[in-house]
């Protein structure tokens, strides 16, 4: 098992955001977290990255206690996020953003390689490589997102909600290059409104309702189910 | 409408049992001239600190030159009762130095409002220093000696009025359509501008009424204190109003009332220690900064009525 | 033809680029339409234009309203919501520390006719308009639903919850036409099922003009009377949904083939 | 126009010195947007401790410089641990009156400890005085000169060129983010305080050095002219801070030598209302404008 | 009715085996510097009197309390300062504040309380009037007034330096620049070619310097306090300004020399109640500055002499009184004659403000050179 997160509680203040949620995550699998507005699945996935402390809980990241360590150890451990609503540097140019995903790889080679392995997956940052990240579209400023995680080639990848805001042209692209990344290696791990699409690549599905789990199968389990069908896919 | 009348009543209720309370404090001598002092200090602060988080707390406009306008004031009535030394003449001294500020508050914002942030702090500390630096180099005003030998026409009651007359002014606008607007603007121009709001306007409505309290306040500090010179309305007394305003909680008039009275308290009760005082003054105001970092009440509002709602809410249960 | 809004040949550049390339396009009274187009095609800009968020490069915007006649372009963004011209924003912009009713309330500010004056002294009046507005904001949050959270501050709603409230806080300004920048976006369908319904709602009961972006299909399709697909700034379509869905260009642009 | 030139170099000298600071200013304010009032007194700091281990210790000047600029680091990072860093994600006003307290704290720590006197800065540099035609500069002008320029190149290769630089704008820009790409926030938020706070740490020395006269309130003024310059130039930026830096100089130069002297603080400000009217993110600030 | 309270108070009563006398000071502040210089002096006063039995209040012998309170260089906090002396601490006198302001702001408070307060260093000219030019009963200083001391420095500019030409170079943050210069120009008879000003705190004066290097100068006024003069010296020397700078007591300290630079220190005169000469021929002062030095390790300035005196003046007050009710120590100090002071034998005029003999100091390398009376 790669990520194992049990019992997991997370407070804001006096609010009781996460409430006690465990799932898991093999090596490989594409795993989806859905749920309704507010179901916590943002706040599960800062607190895997180490942006917040949870009140209790723990998160088991090969065989490791990761959840009382700071952001910046837990993504040289091989985890990396792509925020939701993207959060990309403005004010630096793409390349630089690109740079800073590798921030923590001292292998100027493996840097190099990332790059190439980058611009290769997403030809349009290439073209547009010094061009400042604030002045890209949605689209364009959501593949940098995703670019810059991959630069510091994760073992584990955490997408929030990645086909937000997305033309339904862009939204088929998005979802072709997960499956992509995925098939190259890395585990991914999915928060989707969008739940057909995101549960049709995914291996398996959690489904969350205020901080609870209330719900798992496989991907096809999830989609073929009434309730779910009925609450998140619009069915 | 009558719950509202009730609640007008209940507030002038507390202001003339608190004027009252004083008087006989201060004739049965628990109240003597030094104590008498502080609390005309603290409320000539309370004015400037209303008037400076009206734009600071409500407006969100970041000014960091409120001494300038209280200096107007404070020079309008030294100018004025050298030679009107009536109270007559010490309110319209008033007047005039709320006139006055309103025209440099009008020059000054026009302008300068339409910065940001720091920016418009910068811009606005300038032009607090330029009006300070002109009465310097004046001679109606004295030069850098300033003028003393004021007629005391202000002593606490006219203070203790002022401060009840402007809190009210400065919250019944907050609590108006007015205030609204204002408050929007702090809390999103764009989105504001979109719901028909003339920002500009707003701000400059906050910013000239807050200025217009200010010079009330100066004339007060003039008259009551006697003595004034350029050097009292520096960069560092607009920052002293600031503090006050942070302290408090930006957003709060209960606040600022709080943080004034707790820093007058403690800048008296600090003369005890001699060199020390600015010392622990300033660790004073780190640690609260620290501890209680969106001020000592934040943004909550002392209020009669929410009280009224418990005991009623209270006393149904209880049947 | 007597369009409530009528845009011609509308430019904006951004130093080299231009986000809007000569537009032009119509409102009619009562009418739902949808503007789509891909990422970065221009579609918020081209709202920030006609509502005055930002300065057009050129070309003309005409509102011939209930009040006559006026030019938009070259108003300040204030003057032309007051002539009946409304939005939400694609990052929504609440006043997040103040309450959801003081949300609606701000809205209805510029039409208030409270004085300085009645305020300042407490006058009756003052009473008065105070106890009409409240209770006009009340019976708009009413319809939303809303009525419940009045108190809440906006930043404490979820974020679909966030959304609906910044359509009754424009709603509030009594619009003539109601611009709505991706107003599903981050919602599930079920949520953007309700929102439909309730955008139906509302465009039947106030008699507006709905302008409305969005990637979602489900929603343009099941409101939209007509659709403007936009890409790279230009209009590369009009028409209805069904002339849409099948026009090449706009599957090649931006629906995708599949589905 | 020897008397021209001769206000020229005035002028630079003191823009120089302006310059000096604000470039400190400028650095920790571009992370933490911050207005660092304590800015100042960190600079009186580096100036008082110049004077003690140059008397007592006997330090010659590039030892007192160097140690005193490590000095300055240490405050820095001192003071942000403390008074700055548990009010990260407090409203920024906040921060700013910590900001307040602190400086208040070191002036009147300083005083306490030491008494308010002025004291002479010792002389461990001789001055010389060149006369070019005429128009006289001192050695010590030209360090200060040199040194002012050298920094502001250096800084801005810093920022731009390493990776710590990146790190930096990128913790500005999105802090939570850049942790997400592995950024050591307070790590990265220490180093620009060290560095700026070493800047005012050096200046310490230099203006002791240069104008021989040191007090415990002596960040107060130049402390609020250096964060003027820095909002001039554009605040964040490190060009800017430079010329900013200079142009106050010169200003206060300029108006002084035509007779304005009573009112040169007052025209220095107006001058800079007029620029921020025109330029409305001083003159080398991006106007970033947020997107709707 | 409307009547309201109003606090009333008639003079504190000295009880107890002990005088307090209040100090009501800058220690903390833009002005701290004087203040402390100043505190130096009133402790050292104290102390002495006190090692000596204390003062003689008819017949018995009463040791000094003294309650030092900083009044932050502030208005606002002088006048609570003074309430808080006399209401609170019940002093008998006071010695302060440095400054006018602060000075002027105690005014109100110390005369309701009917205590006399003696500042060492107001020197506004109308600090110790009322507005209808009477004097204020409660307010006495040990300094001289600006009208005196620009006037001699004028009398001195024309008479000894033979200067015609001279640039006025004043500080305009407090009274004392501005009214030195303001007397000085009265009374200059050549040509005032230039004046110009500054601010407390400013470093660099090198703009100012340099335009009046090209305008033809025998010297230079420089009215101001040694912080900011000796930096002009030095920068007018190195600018190569080699004229006669003369200024007021401000300079008056072993400081500008030190922040002058030895070498730039000459031809620089001043002027002064506490001039080496009279020092000499003056046992208190020698005494004075002998104990000074013991008791700080440094040379006395003239802050702390003037303090020094202003205690003494109140000691002597008590004395011939045979008082030391506050109401008395007033009237002592209006009786004040021939006293013996540090600052010279002074006599109180009916302005409440100190007669002495003003001399000018000349220095030479940093040292006293000379010195000259002006009649
Ligand atoms: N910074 C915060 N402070 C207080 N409450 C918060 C904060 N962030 C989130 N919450 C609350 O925590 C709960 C979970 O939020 P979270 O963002 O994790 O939900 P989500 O499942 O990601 O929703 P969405 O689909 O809208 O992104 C919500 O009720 C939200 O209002
Ligand atoms: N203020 C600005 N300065 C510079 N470029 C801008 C600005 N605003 C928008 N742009 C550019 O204009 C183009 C159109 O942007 P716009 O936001 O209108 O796209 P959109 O159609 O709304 O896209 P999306 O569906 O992703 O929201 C983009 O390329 C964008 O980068
Ligand atoms: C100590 C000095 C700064 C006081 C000055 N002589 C004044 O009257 O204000
Ligand atoms: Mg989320
Ligand atoms: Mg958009």
């Amino acid at each position: 098992m790669m990520l194992q997160v049990e019992k997991l509680v997370v407070n804001y203040g006096v609010i009781n955001a996460v409430k006690g949620v465990s799932f898991n995550i093999n090596q490989g699998e594409i795993v989806s977290l859905i749920g309704a507005n507010g179901a916590g699945k943002t706040t599960i996935l800062k607190t895997i990255s180490g942006l917040l402390k949870p009140k209790s809980g723990k998160i088991v990241y090969e065989n490791q206690e990761i959840q009382r360590q700071k952001a910046p150890k837990v993504v040289a451990e091989g985890i990396s996020q792509v925020p939701e609503g993207r959060h990309i540097f403005p004010g630096l140019s793409v390349m630089e953003n690109l740079q800073m995903g590798a921030f923590l790889i001292k292998d100027r080679q493996k840097v190099k390689q990332s790059f190439d392995e980058v611009f290769e997956r997403f030809p349009i940052l290439k073209q547009r490589k010094n061009q400042d990240a604030a002045t890209l579209s949605g689209g364009e400023q959501q593949m940098l997102a995703m670019g810059r995680a991959l630069m510091a080639r994760p073992k584990l990848i955490l997408l929030d909600e990645p086909s937000m805001g997305l033309a339904p042209i862009f939204i088929n692209e998005i979802f072709d290059i997960i499956k992509e990344i995925n098939n190259h290696g890395t585990t991914v791990l999915l928060i989707e409104q969008n739940a057909k699409k995101a549960l049709s690549i995914s291996d398996r599905g959690y489904v969350l309702s205020t901080g609870n789990v209330q719900l798992t199968g496989s991907g096809e389990e999830l989609l073929a189910n009434e309730e779910v069908q009925k609450a998140y896919l619009g069915g | 409408m009558k719950t509202n009348f009730k609640y007008n009543i209940i507030w002038f209720i507390i202001m003339v049992a608190g004027f009252y309370l004083m008087n006989t404090l201060i004739l049965v001598g628990v109240i003597n001239t030094f104590i008498e002092n502080m609390l005309v200090t603290i409320g000539i602060n309370i004015i400037l600190a209303t008037g400076l988080n009206l734009i600071i707390g409500f407006a969100g406009q970041f000014s960091l030159g409120h001494a300038g306008f209280m200096a107007i004031g404070a020079y309008a009535t030294a100018i004025i009762t050298q030679t009107a030394t009536t109270p007559v003449g010490f309110y319209l001294s008033v007047f005039a130095g709320i006139v006055v500020s309103i025209i440099a508050a009008l020059i000054v914002g026009i302008p300068t409002l339409r910065l940001r942030g720091d920016y418009l702090a910068i811009a606005t500390m300038g032009a607090a220093e330029i009006i300070r630096i002109i009465i310097n180099n004046m001679k109606i005003t004295g030069g850098a000696a300033g003028i003393f030998n004021i007629p005391q026409l202000a002593s606490w009651p006219t203070v203790y009025i002022m401060v009840c007359v402007t809190t009210i002014i400065i919250v019944n606008f907050i609590h108006s359509r007015g205030g609204r607007a204002v408050t929007s603007v702090r809390e999103d121009e764009i989105a504001a501008e979109a719901m028909g709001i003339n920002i500009f306007k707003w701000k400059l409505a906050a910013f000239v009424l807050g200025a217009a309290t200010a010079a009330v306040a100066g004339s007060l500090h003039a008259s009551f204190l006697q003595t004034i010179s350029p050097n009292d309305f520096g960069i560092m007394e607009s920052i002293s109003i600031l503090i006050i305003v942070v302290l408090g909680g930006v957003g709060s008039i209960t606040g600022t009332f709080v943080a004034a009275i707790v820093l007058g308290v403690l800048d008296t009760v600090l003369q005890d220690f001699g060199a020390l005082r600015m010392v622990i003054y300033a660790v004073a105001l780190v640690l609260i900064m620290i501890f209680k970092p969106s001020g000592i009440l934040g943004t909550w509002e002392f209020s009669i009525k929410r009280i009224f709602n418990r005991f009623k809410r209270k006393e149904r249960v209880e049947q | 033809m007597t369009s409530l809004l009528q845009v011609d040949n509308l430019v904006k550049n951004f130093g080299g680029l231009t986000a809007v390339s000569n537009v032009s396009m119509h409102l009619d009274n009562n009418e739902l339409v949808a503007l789509i187009g891909p990422n970065g095609a221009g579609k918020t800009t081209l709202f920030n234009l006609l509502t005055g968020v930002i300065p057009v490069s050129s070309g003309s915007i005409v509102l011939k309203g209930d009040d006559g006649t006026f030019a938009l372009n070259g108003k300040p963004a204030y003057r032309i919501a007051k002539l009946g011209l409304s939005r939400t924003f694609q990052n929504i912009r609440l006043f997040k520390n103040l309450s959801v009713l003081d949300n609606v309330l701000i809205a209805m500010t510029s039409r208030s006719k409270e004085g300085f004056i009645a305020s300042i002294f407490r006058l009756p009046s003052y009473y008065k308009t105070e106890k009409q507005l409240v209770e006009e904001a009340t019976k708009l949050l009413t319809i939303f639903e809303l009525e419940d959270d009045m108190d809440v501050l906006a930043k404490n709603l979820p974020y679909g919850t966030q959304r609906r409230l910044e359509i009754v806080r424009a709603l509030a300004t009594k619009p003539q036409i109601l611009f709505l920048d991706e107003p599903a976006a981050g919602m599930n369908p079920e949520e953007t099922a309700n929102l439909t319904q309730l955008i139906l709602k509302v465009q039947h009961r106030f008699h507006i003009t709905v302008l409305l972006i969005e990637h979602d299909m489900s929603l343009v399709m099941n409101l939209a009377e007509r659709i403007y697909v936009l890409d790279h700034g230009s209009l590369l379509a009009e028409g209805t949904p069904d002339e849409i869905k099948a026009n090449h260009k706009v599957i090649k642009a931006y629906l995708g083939e599949g589905e | 126009m020897q008397t021209v030139f001769q206000q020229i170099i005035n002028g630079l000298s003191l823009g120089s010195i302006y310059a000096l600071l604000a470039l400190g200013y400028t650095m920790v304010y571009g992370i933490i947007k911050l207005i660092n009032f304590a800015h100042g007194d960190i600079y009186m700091l580096g100036a008082f401790w110049g004077y003690y281990v140059i008397n007592v210790w006997h330090f010659n000047f590039i030892s007192a410089l160097l140690s005193a600029m490590l000095v300055g680091a240490a405050s820095g990072v001192i003071i942000e641990y403390f008074a700055y860093r548990p009010l990260r994600h407090s409203p920024r006003i906040t921060a700013l009156i910590t900001a307040i307290g602190v400086s208040f704290f070191l002036e009147n720590g300083m005083s306490y400890l030491f008494s308010s006197n002025t004291r002479d800065f010792p002389q461990i540099i001789k001055q010389v005085n060149y006369n070019l035609g005429g128009v006289l500069i001192s050695n010590i002008q030209i360090l200060i000169l040199v040194t002012a320029c050298i920094l502001m190149v250096l800084l801005q290769l810093i920022i731009k060129k390493t990776k710590m630089g990146r790190a930096m704008r990128a913790v500005s820009v999105d802090p939570d983010a850049a942790e997400l790409v592995g950024i050591n926030i307070n790590w990265t938020i220490s180093f620009t305080f060290a560095l700026g706070s070493a800047l005012a740490g050096a200046a310490g020395v230099l203006i002791g050095l240069y104008y021989n006269s040191i007090d415990p309130l002596m960040g107060m003024t130049p402390g609020i002219k250096a964060f003027v310059a820095a909002v001039l130039g554009g605040i964040g930026s490190v060009p800017g801070a430079s010329v900013g830096g200079f142009l106050i100089g010169i200003l206060e130069t300029f108006f002084q030598s035509i007779g304005l002297s009573a009112y040169k603080d007052a025209v220095v400000y107006f001058v800079l209302i007029v620029i921020l009217l025109i330029m409305p993110a001083g003159i080398f600030g991006k106007n970033t404008k947020e997107k709707v | 009715g409307c009547s309201t309270a109003k606090t009333q108070t008639k003079g504190n009563t000295q009880t107890g085996n002990t005088v307090k006398i209040g100090v009501n000071m800058e220690l903390s502040g833009a002005a701290a510097g004087y203040g402390n210089s100043q505190k130096q002096g009133i402790q050292l006063a104290a102390q002495q009197i006190n090692k000596n039995g204390g003062i003689n209040v008819n017949g018995k012998k009463k040791k000094i309390k003294l309650i030092i309170r900083d009044n932050k260089t502030s208005t606002t906090t002088s006048a609570s300062v003074a309430a808080q002396l006399t209401n609170n601490d019940k002093v008998s006198a006071i010695v302060g504040p440095a400054t006018t302001n602060a000075g002027t702001a105690e005014i109100p408070n110390i005369t309701k309380a009917a205590v006399p307060s003696v500042s060492p260093s107001a020197t506004d000219p109308n600090y110790t009037k009322q507005k209808n030019g009477k004097v204020q009963p409660y307010v006495f200083r040990a300094c001289y007034q600006n009208n005196f001391q620009g006037g001699t420095a004028a009398k001195f500019m024309t008479n000894n330096l033979k200067a015609k030409r001279v640039a006025v170079y004043a500080d305009n943050s407090s009274d004392y620049g501005t009214g030195l210069a303001k007397a000085f120009k009265k009374s200059f008879k050549g040509t005032i070619v230039d004046s110009q000003y500054f601010s407390e705190g400013d470093k660099d004066f090198n703009a100012v310097l340099t335009s009046f290097k090209s305008k033809k100068i025998d010297a230079i006024y420089v009215p101001g306090y040694y912080t900011e003069v000796g930096l002009i010296v030095k920068q007018a020397r190195q600018n190569g300004i080699n004229v006669p700078i003369v200024g007021s007591d401000g300079m008056a300290d072993p400081k500008l020399a030190q922040i002058a630079g030895d070498k730039n220190a000459s031809k620089v005169y001043y002027t002064t109640p506490f001039s080496d000469d009279v020092a000499k021929s003056n046992p208190t002062a020698v005494k004075f500055m002998n104990e000074y030095k013991a008791k700080y390790h440094a040379d006395a300035p003239t802050f702390s002499a003037l303090a020094y005196d202003s205690v003494y003046m109140i000691k002597s007050a008590i004395e011939s009184e045979k008082s030391a009710d506050s109401v008395k120590i007033a009237q002592g100090l209006a009786k004040i004659k021939n006293f013996d002071g540090v600052t010279g034998k002074i006599t109180i005029n009916k302005n409440h403000d100190p007669e002495k003999p003003i001399a000018i100091e000349q220095l030479t390398n940093g040292k006293v050179s000379n010195s000259f009376n002006i009649k």
